[in-house]
């Protein structure tokens, strides 16, 4: 347990570090691929939490991820162009105001699990991964073709949104902003994961039998947690929305609900800084190779194949057990 | 005469045209040990299974302390009293021993929907469980994970998750299978002592056992309960000994 | 008689945990032995050494005069060590004739003759192994093992779960096995009838072989101390 | 003055093609031009938006490009352009030219080196009208671009629409629009699908037995396509601002030498690449980039020799162009499209009134 | 809208049902009867297509090519599998996931290596082009009737060799219980290699198939393997009739849905929003469909339940 601690410790620490020095050098980019992997790693610490500790394998975060970034988008366009949401019945104006964008991303997300999770937690295994694909695809396909707010070309946030105290538009403090949001989210996360639900969501993963026997609803307690883990994801989206000062459908598409797995995996599911690992190996292969070769998606899959066949258990698995043999 | 905690009526349950319950009329009486013996394929799991919830009868009513409770679901009629075995282990294998019993407290314990406390640490959960791993005498292999575990193992920590939920009724599906000699021996002990708390619908092949606990022996053949008596009259009588028992056992 | 599965001094391993520290046993052509212990002493991981299920890293096994301990289980299978393996593990989608089938190799047991041998299982040829009672489900793990024609059936928990009659049935079909020849490797947790089966018994205590011999000498005071009874 | 250009486009994954052609047109003029100052940096945006975003952040903070180009798809440039404008660089479209850009959210910074993305379907309505084209069947993917293709054809066109049809972006089988084709009673089929779209739509009609004559905008007749459709597309006509056949010097040498350069035949989008930084290189030549406002006047110029003849900026930043009416034809062993006309001379998009910069 | 209309829509459907069938069935084995998640199967789908149209240009002959996809997807499968899969059985499903994402990758980008960026040609092979009169005046294309034809002979041998062969009662018992197969005699390595080379070589039979009436780029192949995935959800896993119905279930509900969505808007709103609107919702429809069918029966329509 406690080399795992320090494996945290020195992600957490390490991206804090990297964006700091990139700063020192004015490598601006530099800091925005740092706060990328923070927010991708958002979004996996919420599907971590179905998937590794649940074992509800969700191909359709992507659904929350997006939701999450629409909201943000939705509401900012609005208070940018001066036109309220709705007039009737009752006034709703857009907000340019972080805290509350967050809110609004959060529980649009949470609801939609609601609805998501309570028709799929009917069905296991990968009938799961499927239904859930169901769900993403159908929100995908209604805001490619809907046209109120862009369709497939997405809607664009022409000014970051602010938060008090705080020049968001400068890289730096956005990204100390997301930090804030991932040291956070991955407080509450390890919290949850030793809490009694978390270890009643754990058991219903390995023998659901079991848990029923023992009085508990497996079918709640997975509710409960695919509803959190959906509520994270989504503020990762709103995060992501103002990272790029732009939504779209891509956001919502089966390949982003696929990125977000591959993050979790990577890492090492149902490790807590699992995600981050594999956001941070993502992000760099990608944007490294990219510069290196026309091919460069090639060399990504043989890097993600040699990870998945030589360490096992991600890089978190893999870290650690040389860290506990030693 | 009190009244039965568990009392099963006509209960019949086909899977197609096979009957596995065949109107089964069954009781358990408060501090008595029930054994219900039969041939393999009898349908005595099938039966647990119906009581327990994870199977719905096809007709009949059950009813737990006066209750019907023949449509509630499983986790339900856990959190009103019955706790049971299973006759394959159903166990958590990453889990510690300890972690599996903990499982069951919690729900009696303040309730599973707490997200902040380290649940671990959380006395309110490990001494419960401390204890009924103890009754069994699992205290030194608590916090081995049940992968870990020989099948004995297992079978013993199915017991204790059982007691640590302080049921009202333990529904026991063959809690001897696998269990060596002496085991079987400190487990008789344990059952005798425990129907003290709660009465015990007990499934059982080992004879040794069954003579040695039941107050009652229902015998179930092709889904039917065929006799119902003391262990003498069931140890008495020509069809179970020719169905069931065989030439020389017991 | 020369022996036909040798296991000299295996040491195995889960992980760091030692589980066996030097367990020898013999099982000679038409043997049949009695492997005995308490819970968690190390007779299931015995038998899965033997049937290549897990590796040994001290010691030898050799079987039908070769050393097998390089072996996939499967060819370990094919030289005719039938396995009944403990908790049965029979396969729960497929229905219980294509269990059956799914193991077959070619030799005297047949589909009929194994029918003949547990008529339950022809009257449930197409029910799905999942939804069998244990005892049947305990049949059938035989008969699959019989289907694969074997020279040395190995069964752990032989009689786990079945009525006494049914029980009674299967030591007579096992003690009918071992008169055609067939050599038999058996864990089982009742005394009497392993005694009256066997021809030697092994007793594993804490992951080592201590005492071995024939079902006579078998004392009250050995099964007291190394049996607990 | 050194020139450091960024271009954003997409190399990998199913669209890759465009990207490449663009890319590709565009270095050889620079390659050309053999001006030793002009840098180039390509970065793969893997057709994803937000990526696309990031690469221009990238390119702007880090690699400190004075231009950037190079976007094929016209959610990507909505997500990018306005961002990269914001920030004083400029932007040169070498494909896709969404209205919004054209119109209310047009940029100084911004020129349009391509089309505006009705050009081509304004022109196929007016050509319609004029050769006496009653009744058409209209198709397209239902996402914005598609539905702004048909609203830009009815714009210009005079007769009737017998069913509007919007399909499923990414679609691959059409049976059942070909069903419903052959029972309407349209005279022409205009549909806009492109990329894969296309190829299965233009193969599964020529062996449906339907007759109905097929007409489109470039895009689902471009050299790339032509390839992998081959024989299925002959006689289509299709509307297109520029053609390898097209008869000026400017060109006949584009072709010539591209073809020499990389072993196949240009395609539209290839000429796009092209033109693009012929113009980039002429206002390098007239005006230091450090000098945005010099820089900007000499790009209103359009002082190049544009493969596709005339070309030149309207006050929008659009070009006004002659879009041309081409067939598929099979000239030897290889099936190609021939000009057959003009279908509307300097055409200029209906945006422009909205923008005011 | 008439009546002939809309029987030859009824009668795209089930072809489109068809098609599906042939591009899920390779997957419906390995994934139903090995437990494997292959999300590669698309990209062999794709190497098939591929294959196909390459050899077919270099020779001129469709057949020699059809011969090549099968021969180049084995193989391809084969490599795979002995390379990569077969260290991934035992482990969990999610590694499988990431692995064959990450083949996926090196697919796509290998192919664009190999056969530059631009979509193949590839045509249908004379002997099958044209069409035949159906009763009730429609028209048919000769190929596709080739495709419905070809759809239901791999139906059918699969459902064959699946559940009444030995070979498909291992493989099941195998997926059930790897070691347990083993423990009774049986190389399930070498079985395993053979149904993934069938699973990937009936992936590229319908890649060349299917190819010759489609696009053959790089990319052809994650629809298709979203398409198959719904399909054989829809069905019940491991089910070769489930993936069948699923698959003309899926396919009516996508034809009709795009036909009929729009007509039935027609009435209520004006002809171009009814178009716009109507086909939003029809390209739901088949997930739609899907979220219906798991939540009324969890396991698939002839699945055992989850
Ligand atoms: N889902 C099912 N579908 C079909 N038959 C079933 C199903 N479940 C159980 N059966 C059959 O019902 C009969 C009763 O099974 P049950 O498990 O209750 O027997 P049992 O009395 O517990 O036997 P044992 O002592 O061997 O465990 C058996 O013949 C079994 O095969
Ligand atoms: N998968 C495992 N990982 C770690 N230790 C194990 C594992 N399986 C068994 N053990 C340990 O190895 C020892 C021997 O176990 P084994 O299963 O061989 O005992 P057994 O004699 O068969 O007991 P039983 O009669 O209960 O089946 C036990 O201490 C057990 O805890
Ligand atoms: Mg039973
Ligand atoms: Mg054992």
């Amino acid at each position: 347990m406690r080399a795992e601690t320090l494996f945290n410790l020195v992600l957490v620490g390490g991206l804090l570090a990297v964006a700091l020095i990139a700063f020192g050098l004015e490598e601006t980019f530099t800091i925005t691929l740092v706060t990328k992997v923070a927010i991708f790693a958002i979004a996996g610490i919420g599907l971590n939490l179905a998937l590794g500790q649940g074992g509800l394998v969700s191909f359709g975060h992507a659904a929350f991820f997006g939701l999450g970034g629409y909201a943000v988008g939705i509401l900012s366009s609005h208070a940018q162009n001066y036109e309220p949401l709705m007039e009737w019945p009752f006034l709703v104006e857009g907000t340019t105001f972080m805290p509350v964008l967050w809110l609004v991303a959060v529980l649009v997300s949470g609801i939609a699990a609601l609805a998501i999770g309570a028709i799929s937690l009917r069905t296991a295994g990968v009938y799961f991964i499927m239904i859930t694909l169901a769900f993403a695809q159908m929100i995908y396909y209604f805001a490619i073709s809907w046209p109120a707010y862009g369709g497939e070309d997405g809607l664009s946030i022409y000014v970051r949104n602010g938060f008090p105290g705080l020049n968001t538009l400068d890289p730096l403090s956005f990204f100390l902003l997301v930090f804030a949001v991932l040291l956070l989210v991955v407080f509450l996360a390890a919290r949850l994961q030793a809490s009694r639900f978390g270890m009643t969501l754990e058991a219903a993963r390995q023998n659901a039998l079991r848990v029923t026997s023992a009085g508990i609803s497996p079918y709640r307690v997975r509710l409960v947690a695919f509803v959190i883990s959906a509520m994270i994801t989504g503020l990762a989206g709103a995060l992501y929305a103002d990272l790029n000062r732009f939504v779209s459908p891509a956001m919502l598409s089966w390949q982003t609900s696929g990125e977000i797995m591959v993050f979790v995996i990577l890492g090492g599911v149902g490790r807590l800084a699992g995600p981050i690992a594999g956001a941070a190996l993502f992000v760099m292969l990608e944007h490294f190779l990219g510069g290196l070769a026309e091919h460069w998606q090639f060399f990504l899959g043989l890097a993600l194949l040699g990870v998945v066949l030589f360490a096992r258990g991600g890089l978190a698995g893999f870290v650690l057990k040389e860290r506990g043999r030693g | 005469m009190a009244d039965p905690v568990l009392d099963l009526r006509q209960v019949t349950k086909s899977f197609g045209a096979l009957v596995a319950s065949d109107h089964v009329d069954l009781d358990l009486m408060p501090g008595e040990i029930h054994a219900l013996i039969g041939p393999n394929g009898a349908g005595k799991s099938t039966l647990i299974k119906q009581i327990a919830g994870e199977l719905r009868p096809s007709s009949g009513t059950i009813r737990f302390n006066g209750e019907d409770i023949t449509a509630a679901p499983p986790a339900r009629r856990a959190t009103m009293g019955l706790a049971r075995t299973f006759q394959v282990s159903a166990l958590a294998p990453e889990f510690s021993a300890l972690a599996n019993v903990m499982v069951a407290v919690a729900p009696r314990a303040g309730g599973v929907f707490r997200f902040f406390g380290r649940a671990l640490s959380d006395r309110a959960l490990t001494e419960p469980a401390m204890a009924a791993l103890q009754r069994v005498g699992l205290e030194n292999r608590a916090e081995v994970p049940v992968s870990e575990l020989s099948h004995g193992e297992r079978r013993q920590l199915e017991i204790a998750i059982a007691l640590a939920m302080k049921p009202k009724v333990f529904l026991m599906d063959e809690p001897m299978a696998g269990m060596g000699p002496d085991g079987s021996q400190r487990l008789t002990r344990l059952l005798a002592d425990m129907k003290a708390e709660a009465p015990i619908l007990l499934v059982e092949h080992d004879m040794d056992a069954v003579f040695a606990l039941a107050n009652r022996i229902s015998v179930m053949v092709y889904g039917r309960v065929v006799a119902t008596g003391t262990a003498d009259d069931i140890r008495a009588n020509p069809l179970v000994r020719e169905a069931y028992l065989g030439g020389d056992d017991a | 008689m020369s022996a036909l599965l040798d296991v000299e001094a295996i040491e195995v391993s889960y992980g760091a945990a030692q589980a066996l520290f030097g367990v020898s046993l013999a099982v000679g052509e038409g043997e049949a032995v009695a492997l005995m212990g308490r819970n968690g002493m190390g007779k299931t991981t015995t038998i899965r050494t033997i049937c290549r299920l897990m590796r040994h890293h001290g010691g030898h096994v050799r079987f039908a005069g070769q050393d097998i301990g390089a072996q996939a289980p499967f060819r370990v299978a094919r030289m005719g060590i039938g396995l009944v393996p403990e908790g049965r593990r029979c396969f729960g989608p497929l229905t219980v004739r294509e269990n059956l089938v799914a193991a077959a190799r070619p030799g005297e047991w047949t589909l009929d003759r194994v029918h003949k041998l547990f008529p339950r299982l022809h009257e449930r040829h197409g029910q799905a192994a999942a939804t069998l009672s244990g005892g049947e489900q305990q049949m059938l793990a035989i008969g699959r093992a019989l289907m694969t024609n074997p020279r040395l059936l190995v069964l752990d928990e032989a009689t786990e779960g079945l009525a006494p009659v049914v029980r009674q049935e299967i030591w007579a079909a096992i003690s009918a096995l071992k008169a055609t020849g067939l050599s038999i490797l058996v864990v089982d947790k009742s005394l009497k009838e392993l005694k009256g089966f066997a021809d030697r018994c092994v007793v594993l205590e804490k992951g080592e072989s201590v005492w071995q011999g024939a079902p006579g000498d078998l004392t009250d005071e050995i099964a007291t101390r190394y049996l607990g009874v | 003055d050194p020139l450091k250009v960024g271009m954003i486009t997409t190399l990998s994954g199913g669209g890759a093609g465009l990207g490449i052609d663009v890319r590709d047109g565009f270095m050889l003029a620079v390659k050309q031009s053999g001006d030793k100052e002009v840098e180039v940096v390509v970065e793969d945006d893997q057709r994803k938006p937000d990526v696309a975003v990031q690469l221009a952040d990238k390119l702007v903070q880090s690699d400190k490009v004075d231009v950037l180009t190079g976007i094929i798809w016209s959610n990507l440039a909505m997500a990018v352009v306005p961002a990269v404008t914001a920030q004083g660089k400029f932007y040169l479209s070498p494909n896709a030219g969404p209205s919004q850009l054209a119109g209310k959210g047009c940029n100084k910074n911004y020129f349009n080196v391509s089309w505006q993305n009705d050009a081509f379907n304004e022109a196929a309505g007016a050509w319609a009208s004029e050769n006496g084209i009653k009744k058409v069947f209209l198709m397209a993917p239902n996402y914005p671009a598609g539905k702004d293709m048909i609203t830009g054809f009815k714009r210009f066109y005079k007769g009737d629409v017998s069913a509007e049809v919007f399909t499923k972006l990414g679609q691959t089988d059409y049976a059942a629009e070909i069903a419903q084709i052959k029972a309407s009673d349209a005279d022409v089929v205009y549909f806009f699908l492109p990329g894969g779209m296309g190829i299965s739509f233009i193969k599964q009609y020529s062996g449906s037995g339907a007759d109905k004559p097929l007409m489109g905008p470039a895009f689902s007749f471009d050299q790339g396509i032509l390839g992998a459709v081959g024989e299925a597309a002959l006689g289509v006509k299709n509307t297109s601002h520029w053609s390898k056949d097209l008869d000026n010097a400017a060109n006949k040498a584009f072709v010539e030498s591209f073809q020499k350069e990389y072993g196949r035949l240009p395609s539209l989008y290839a000429s796009q690449g092209y033109d693009t930084a012929q113009l980039l290189l002429s206002a390098k030549a007239k005006a230091s980039v450090s000098d945005a406002d010099a820089f900007r006047t000499a790009l209103e110029a359009a002082d190049f020799a544009s493969t596709r003849g005339d070309f030149k900026f309207a006050p929008n930043h659009h070009p006004i162009q002659t879009i041309y009416m081409r067939e598929v034809v099979k000239e030897g062993d290889v099936v190609t499209n021939k000009v057959i006309g003009v279908a509307m001379k300097d055409h200029k998009d209906p945006y422009g009134a909205e923008c005011k910069m | 809208m008439t009546f002939p209309l809309f029987l030859e829509q009824v009668l795209n459907g089930l072809q489109l049902g068809m098609m599906l069938f042939l591009m899920a069935a390779g997957l419906t084995l390995v994934f139903g009867v090995m437990g494997l998640i292959n999300l590669a199967h698309g990209s062999l789908y794709m190497v098939g297509a591929f294959a196909c149209a390459g050899v077919a240009a270099a020779t001129g002959s469709f057949w020699l090519g059809l011969v090549a996809s099968l021969a180049a997807a084995a193989a391809a499968g084969a490599l795979v599998e002995v390379t990569v899969l077969r260290r991934l059985y035992d482990r969990d499903h999610l590694d499988q996931v990431l692995a064959t994402f990450a083949l996926i990758l090196i697919f796509s980008e290998g192919t664009r290596w190999l056969f530059g960026s631009f979509p193949l040609y590839l045509d249908i092979p004379k002997a099958l082009s044209g069409s035949v009169s159906l009763p009730g005046g429609i028209t048919y294309p000769l190929y596709r009737m080739a495709i419905i034809v070809a759809g239901l002979a791999v139906a059918v041998g699969l459902f064959g060799l699946v559940s009444k062969t030995r070979l498909g009662m291992r493989i099941r018992a195998g997926d059930a219980d790897r070691e347990m197969i083993a423990a009774l005699g049986v190389d399930i390595d070498r079985l395993y290699t053979i149904v993934f080379m069938l699973g990937a070589a009936l992936a590229g039979f319908a890649g060349a198939l299917v190819g010759a009436i489609q696009s053959v780029q790089v990319g052809m192949g994650e629809p298709v393997l979203i398409l198959a995935f719904v399909v054989i959800v829809i069905g019940g896993i491991g089910s070769i009739k489930g993936a069948l119905v699923g698959a003309l279930l899926v396919g009516i509900t996508d034809t009709l849905g795009r036909f009929l969505m729009p007509w039935a808007l027609g009435f209520v709103m004006d002809a171009s929003s009814a178009g716009a609107i109507g086909s939003a919702i029809a390209s739901m429809l088949i997930y739609m469909l899907m979220a219906v069918v798991l939540a009324l029966r969890p396991g698939g329509l002839f699945g055992s339940a989850a």
